[in-house]
């Protein structure tokens, strides 16, 4: 047991999700036939690739004990904007492609970001508003015309299924592999540099952190404006995923992504939590949705409700998990003295 | 020789209320400087314009004799100017590493074993143990206090304020900490050094400022100054020694006994008895778990053994309901989270623990009752407000306190558990609240006072019950103790009895 | 006899989509602004709809002003059920006739006529035909539907489950499951990969809307899956041409939503400036489009409605020209 | 004095102008039919923003409210199409709603878990449910009686959902501001562990005011069934974003402790007041969306003082 006691509550908190999602595929493997295999990783990577990118934002600001409600409005704008400079100029360099997604959501997630550091505005109010401003936006822009695959690039819409590398019947594919990236990258970035840990201080104690010297202000706007640019990202893997872009695009994507933080036990109230377990947290959703369709015991109708249920006993054996393991460690350090 | 930092006419409203006007000071390297005046006197607001938290209403803040603006706790951070502030600031997500080098800014890379090494150095060096892996939410207050005296320490810094830094720290730290002030000063560091401790305050400081109402009202070098001048500065009149012994008013009468109480790996095997109209003072070292024997008898703590008997029954409480039921009051030391709604009103605040008293028949409060409990302790307790309808939080840190001690007092209990009664209490006000607690017992009351300070545990105690890591050492009568009696058991140099 | 509309009379309508931003809507709103041109009506027309997230309330509360401001009238495509019921008929009460098109008011109620862009009967003969087709006779096959509250798509539904019983040459057809995708990309997408791995030996998605058939038929050709699960339904030709070239979808059918407003349009000028009476038999010439009946509605008891059908099935060979 | 230059003087100034704008610019807006209407479209909203001031002001949130108002409306009208009598079918909606509530605090006030995900996950639950009893059906013609109380006036032309706002407002009004019940719910948002100490049963209270918001989202589906006449499962779905939106633009902080009835009711105003002219000049949709997204903004744009923002300090459960 000695293990316990090195962990941080970090750590024990991913482990505690850990088993849990082994709890679920254990269940479901028991439950559905044909359900371990490669083709279950190769759907839930390829379909949780956005959410996870939604979610790593989300996570960003919810650090610094704030919430994005606007991310799904600014995933469909990105997709769209994205969209419709691709059909008109189909020539455009891949990168600079990626680079207008990345900078349509931050430009976003900047106004978010000023609205709440520096006008003061509680952010969900802020967020709250300028999701229905962005969609509006999307609705005027759009002009009631859609994006169609056919008006895409063949290496856009080629892109999130090209297989990186496979191990057995898993594929890595490019979709998933690139947000995957931007996870790790995140996730070393928050633990391992110095002006990240700004991000924690400033969510743990807003009113310590403008004493202790740091710029509580630029914080809080750094992590929209990256909220901003993760559903930039996120908006066009979400053109190259499906092709078709509507006023819809996005829709419900914020709660969804507030569910994977949250499931993935990000603090709601700030301080403390990782991209990592958010990253988990939406995979853990978007297990127990797709697996759900395809359990026969819970009929069409059912499902959402048997979700509901699912998502609060995830969240609830999660958090007495971690508590339970969090004050064993207690203990062990405790003797150890 | 130039001051390093130096305030020329600032003035600082809030509103309606000047909690500066026209105030000038000077700091020199390498001197300690202390600031005293009473609760509300301005002293917090001063310092908050020195680090750049508040901005001046009027006058100019210099460095090293130009004038400045501190935009903020940054600006003034660059300018080597640090402060501990008089409530803990914590990160409570964050472990005791990460809280203390969380302003540093050299590195992009953090290097984890190195800041912990670090950090357990400059535990070490305010003579204290604290595992720095733990999470800040945990930590008492005392601990954080460390952890902020810590993260000022880790920085070079030119002019270090303190506000008062020893309010909830025991005799032994508190000694440390001014071993440092001082060998911080020898370095020249200007130390600013704010405390209600006048005792203190002549033990360490070259020079001290007397600020009242906002306004400068002296400053002298140490030598030129004595305790009894400074006291009539600060308050403008003559305070009785509020340090003597009063007569105990302790009746035969068992109010609680308590035997063998344990509460699982934190304390075991406490064991007293308090007579009606008795004052039991409980003493020991930061972590001795005073505290937590409070909170176990107020029922906010879940007991693993022993009896309590109270009032001649036993008593088992699982709930702050039930004792407040059953008469018992809880004074936390811990205002911010445990003593009062910030964002409320005073008076809300005071009717609190006892609005029960203040519903008709159909649950609704009668506001005229309220409001006329509320201004008499306003007027009782001497709380400086123009009225009782603002927040809380807006008060100083002394009348916070003593809308605290209203709050309980105005439950009548009949055993008042006060934990650090005059933490952050000025002289005059640290004279009131004492007559206050022996006030309440003369009048039939039974008090268990927690307190870190030893002239005041000495001054109320009628006998003294002294801890030490969870375990009771000792009860003395009060003509046995002494400050080196005492500290000889909480220390462990002395064993049990 | 045929009533010839009189053009030029004031009468101020609304056009009122589910809700905004969708494109066969926007080209019910042109035929209709076609209409409103061809008829010289000096009222105004006005295109106006609710949000996506908001949709039953905002057209609720769009019918009830109409009322208020005495509209003559308001073309609906309904998205609110039966509870849009209250407002239409007291927006016809206060002298605003109610013509719904492309999806009706499902009781009937509140509604003057519902100008049907096809017999809903039919559309169920004409997917199952699709199925037949394409699964070569037999086959499994499932539903990607809107969501489960779209009137119209649950009457098509209904229909086909209606013709597939009714025919003995559909009797190796297995319908195994309805499923929802909620009218979104992401949803549809992950809900018709979620079917295949559901029944490994599925041979066909049927899928009456156009969100859900374009993001059924990009799955099955995202995993390589075209060769073995087809996907027909309801689609817009510009979306659905690759799929149908490449063979992912190699039918499906639509109507001409230009066509659907501008005849809505005509109907309700013509209820409007009392021209129509809405009484069953009313015979009248709808400009371009030719003469109109209106008859009792097959699917709806005590409901009137107006035919315009066909539809088209497009594929291979008339699916590029349509795209254009 | 005070008052005057407080957020709800600041409110009331916009309703005015707001108010005058309408009834120059549409000419239909002061009719009594108009104004009636107005509120008759919104009442649902504007009870579950009543109930979502005490949620708030406790510091916790409830996003489960539309999806509750659904499951009550659905439950109506499946039991009602069971042949169940309509009066004992509402009775058995409204315990739902309170069992429901019973639920979300449960597991947030004993079980520790933040009412943000709790109510999240029984958003999708509730919604479910619904869905698990309607399927793909509506269900219409509830009994006259019932469906004259939603549609048409009760006393003169005034309908019962008015009547119902009135009063359900002037109680809770006296029990938010005038109560022991309000004061310990205003203390608890600003800074649980006091309450814990001053002897508060905290997490008996949160669950109440659960049970509370439950009640009343069942009550409001009643009202919307007997309104509209025909439920099916998406009913009042994405509501309760409209109904937060309604309590924070009345100033109700969102870290609890703050706020009041009073402001709930001029936001409620002025929402109601500013669709309906937009309506009224045919400005619909996104652009109407738009324009109160940018009020809520521009509403707290506006200086604050500096203890508005309240206690830093987490509602976290003592263990
Ligand atoms: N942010 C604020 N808004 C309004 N008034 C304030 C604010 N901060 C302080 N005050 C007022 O300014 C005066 C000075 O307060 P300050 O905290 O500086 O006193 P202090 O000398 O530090 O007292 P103590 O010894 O009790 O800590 C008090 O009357 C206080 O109520
Ligand atoms: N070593 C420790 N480990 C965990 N928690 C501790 C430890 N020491 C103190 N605490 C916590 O800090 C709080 C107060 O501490 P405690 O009661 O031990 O101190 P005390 O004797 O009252 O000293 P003081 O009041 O001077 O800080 C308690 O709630 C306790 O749980
Ligand atoms: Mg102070
Ligand atoms: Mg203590």
């Amino acid at each position: 047991m000695g293990l316990i006691s090195r962990l941080s509550p970090a750590a024990l908190r991913i482990i505690a999700l850990l088993a849990v999602l082994a709890i679920v595929v254990i269940f479901f493997a028991v439950q559905i036939e044909g359900y371990l295999n490669g083709r279950l990783f190769n759907r839930i990577s390829s379909s949780v690739a956005i959410m996870a990118l939604i979610a790593t934002g989300q996570t960003l600001v919810i650090l610094t004990r704030n919430i994005d409600l606007s991310v799904g409005s600014m995933v469909g704008f990105a997709a769209f904007a994205t969209g419709s400079i691709i059909t008109n100029n189909p020539d455009l360099n891949p990168l600079l492609l990626v680079l207008y997604a990345a900078v349509v959501g931050t430009a976003f997630g900047m106004v978010n970001g000023a609205l709440v550091a520096y006008a003061r505005v509680p952010s969900i109010i802020v967020t709250l508003a300028t999701m229905a401003l962005y969609r509006s936006f999307l609705v005027e822009y759009s002009d009631a015309k859609s994006i169609t695959t056919s008006g895409l690039p063949a290496w856009l819409t080629d892109f999130p299924n090209m297989p990186v590398f496979s191990i057995g019947a898993m594929e890595f594919r490019a979709g998933f592999t690139a947000s995957l990236a931007v996870v790790i990258i995140v996730h070393l970035c928050l633990t391992r540099l110095r002006p990240a840990r700004a991000l924690f201080a400033v969510g743990s104690n807003p009113e310590a952190a403008e004493m202790a010297g740091i710029d509580a202000k630029r914080v809080v706007f750094a992590a929209f404006a990256l909220s901003g640019l993760m559903a930039g990202l996120a908006g066009f893997m979400f053109l190259a995923r499906f092709g078709t872009i509507t006023v819809v695009a996005g829709l419900g994507f914020e709660l969804k992504s507030v569910a994977s933080s949250v499931v993935g036990g990000v603090n709601i109230f700030g301080g403390s939590g990782s991209v990592i377990g958010a990253f988990l947290g939406a995979i853990l959703v978007d297990l127990l949705e797709t697996s759900l369709v395809r359990w026969a015991v819970v009929s069409e109708f059912w499902r959402e409700a048997v979700l509901g249920a699912l998502i609060l006993a995830a969240v609830a054996t999660d958090t007495i998990l971690s508590r339970r393991l969090t004050r064993l460690r207690a203990t062990k350090k405790g003797d150890a003295k | 020789m130039n001051p390093v930092l130096a305030l020329r006419a600032v003035s600082k409203n809030f509103g309606m209320t000047a909690a500066l006007t026209d105030m000038t000071l000077e700091l020199f390297p390498g001197e300690v400087h202390a600031i005293v005046g009473e609760n509300g006197a301005g002293k917090s607001t001063m310092i908050k314009i020195m680090t750049g938290i508040h901005q001046p209403s009027a006058g100019t803040v210099e460095v090293d004799g130009a004038p400045v603006v501190l935009s903020g706790s940054k600006a003034a951070r660059l300018r080597g100017v640090a402060a501990i502030y008089q409530e803990p600031m914590v990160f409570p997500d964050l472990d005791v590493t990460e809280n203390i080098f969380i302003s540093a800014t050299s590195g992009l890379l953090l290097n984890r074993p190195a800041m912990r090494r670090r950090a357990r150095e400059l535990i070490a060096r305010i003579g204290m143990t604290l595992d720095v892996d733990r999470i800040a939410s945990g930590l008492s207050l005392a601990e954080q206090q460390a952890v902020e005296i810590a993260r000022a320490l880790s920085q070079d810094v030119r002019v270090l304020i303190m506000d008062e830094p020893t309010a909830s720290l025991s005799a032994h730290e508190a000694s440390e900490l001014r071993r440092i002030a001082r060998a911080l000063a020898a370095d020249g560091v200007s130390v600013v050094y704010i405390s209600h401790r006048l005792e203190e305050v002549f033990e360490l400081a070259n020079r001290v400022s007397v600020i009242r109402d906002g306004k400068h009202i002296s400053t002298k070098g140490i030598a030129d100054t004595n305790p009894q001048t400074l006291i009539a500065e600060m308050v403008g009149r003559e305070v009785g020694n509020y340090f003597t012994k009063m007569p105990s008013t302790a009746t035969s009468e068992t109010l609680i006994s308590v035997q063998g109480l344990s509460v699982d790996g934190v304390f075991e095997n406490i064991s007293f008895d308090i007579k009606r109209g008795e004052v039991l003072a409980m003493a020991g070292l930061i972590g001795a778990r005073r505290t937590d024997v409070a909170l176990a008898l107020f029922g906010m703590l879940k007991t693993s053994a022993g009896q309590v008997t109270y009032k001649g029954q036993p008593l088992q409480i699982t709930s702050s309901r039930q004792a407040i039921d059953a008469g018992i009051a809880y004074v936390s030391e811990d205002r911010r989270k445990m003593g009062l709604a910030m964002a409320l009103p005073i008076r809300w605040n005071i009717t609190l623990a006892t609005l029960q008293k203040y519903l008709s028949p159909m649950g609704l409060i009668n506001t005229g009752a309220e409001v006329a409990t509320a201004w008499d302790y306003k007027k009782k307790l001497n709380i400086r407000t123009p009225n009782t309808d603002i927040a809380v939080g807006l008060l100083s840190g002394g009348n916070q306190q003593k809308v605290m001690l209203a709050k309980w007092l105005n439950m009548a209990p009949d055993l008042l558990i006060v934990d650090e009664p005059t933490r952050g209490i000025d002289v005059g006000a640290k004279a009131e609240v004492h007559a206050l607690i022996r006030a309440f017992t003369a009048a039939g009351g039974t008090a268990l006072v927690i307190s870190s300070d030893l002239p005041e545990v000495l001054a109320l105690g009628d006998r003294i019950l002294v801890m030490r890591e969870g375990r009771q050492m000792a009860i003395i009568n009060h003509e046995d103790a002494s400050q080196e009696s005492i500290m000889a058991l909480a220390t462990g140099q002395k064993d049990a009895a | 006899d045929t009533i010839k509309l009189e053009p030029g009379k004031e009468t101020n309508m609304v056009l009122l989509p589910k809700f905004l931003g969708i494109l066969v809507f926007d080209q019910a709103n042109e035929g209709a602004q076609e209409a409103h041109k061809e008829l010289g009506n000096p009222g105004k027309l006005e295109f106006t709809g609710p949000t996506p997230e908001n949709s039953t309330a905002g057209q609720i509360e769009i019918m009830t002003t109409a009322g208020t401001q005495k509209q003559g009238a308001v073309m609906l495509s309904n998205n609110a059920g039966d509870q849009i019921v209250p407002a239409a008929e007291a927006a016809q009460a206060a002298g605003t006739k109610v013509v719904t098109w492309d999806s009706p008011i499902p009781g009937g109620k509140g509604e003057s006529v519902f100008v049907a862009q096809v017999d809903f009967g039919s559309i169920g003969t004409v997917m199952a035909d699709m199925a037949l087709n394409i699964l070569g006779g037999k086959g499994k096959m499932a539903v990607l539907s809107a969501t489960p509250d779209a009137s119209n798509q649950n009457a098509w539904i209904e229909s086909m489950k209606t013709a597939l019983a009714a025919d003995p040459k559909y009797k190796d057809i297995e319908l195994v499951d309805v499923v929802y995708g909620d009218d979104q990309a992401e949803v549809s997408y992950n809900r018709a990969l979620a079917l295949v791995d559901k029944y490994p030996d599925l041979g066909l998605i049927m899928s009456p809307t156009t969100v859900g058939i374009q993001a059924s038929a990009k799955a099955m050709q995202d995993e390589g899956l075209c060769d073995k699960v087809k996907v027909s339904g309801l689609g817009l030709p510009s979306e659905m041409a690759s799929y149908t070239m490449n063979g992912c979808a190699p039918e499906f059918a639509l109507w001409d939503f230009r066509d659907l407003g501008y005849l809505t349009y005509f109907t309700s000028y013509g209820l409007a400036t009392g021209q129509l009476k809405g009484e069953i038999g009313e015979t009248f010439t709808a400009g371009r489009m030719g003469d109109y009946t209106i008859e009792a509605d097959p699917g709806r008891e005590g409901a009137k409605r107006i035919l315009m059908g066909p539809f088209t099935v497009y594929n291979k060979d008339n699916v590029e020209a349509a795209a254009k | 004095m005070s008052r005057l230059f407080s957020w709800e003087g600041f409110l009331f100034a916009c309703l005015i102008v707001i108010f005058t704008f309408n009834a120059v610019a549409a000419p239909d807006f002061l009719s009594i039919s108009n104004q009636i209407n107005l509120f008759q479209l919104s009442i649902e909203k504007i009870i579950l923003a009543l109930v979502m001031t005490f949620v708030i002001i406790n510091a916790e949130i409830d996003l489960s409210v539309g999806s509750m108002m659904g499951l009550s409306a659905c439950t109506f009208g499946y039991l009602h199409q069971m042949g169940m009598p309509a009066a004992l079918v509402i009775l058995i909606c409204l315990c739902i709603g309170v069992a429901g509530g019973l639920f979300n605090g449960w597991f947030t006030a004993r079980l520790g878990l933040p009412s943000l995900v709790v109510t999240l996950a029984t958003l999708i639950g509730f919604r479910g449910l619904a869905r698990v009893m309607l399927e793909d059906r509506g269900i219409g013609g509830f009994p006259d009686w019932f469906a004259a109380l939603g549609q048409k006036g009760l006393i003169g032309p005034i309908p019962f959902a008015l009547i119902s706002f009135v009063v359900l407002f002037f109680v809770l009004y006296i029990l938010l501001e005038r109560s022991g019940f309000g004061r310990k719910t205003y203390v608890i948002g600003s800074n649980r562990d006091v309450a814990d100490f001053a002897g508060i049963d905290t997490a008996r209270h949160k669950i109440i005011i659960f049970t509370m918001s439950g009640a009343a989202a069942a009550f409001a589906g009643l009202l919307y069934a007997a309104r509209v006449g025909a439920v099916r499962g998406d009913v009042a779905s994405g509501f309760e974003l409209d109904v937060i939106t309604i309590v924070l633009l009345g100033g109700v902080s969102i870290f609890g402790g703050k706020g009041s009835l009073v402001g709930t009711l001029l936001s409620i105003l002025i929402v109601l007041n500013l669709r309906n002219g937009m309506a009224l000049l045919s400005i619909t949709g996104h652009i109407q969306t738009g324009v109160i997204g940018l009020l809520l903004i521009a509403s707290v744009v506006i200086p604050r003082t500096k203890l508005a923002t309240p206690s830093f300090l987490k509602p976290e459960v003592t263990p």
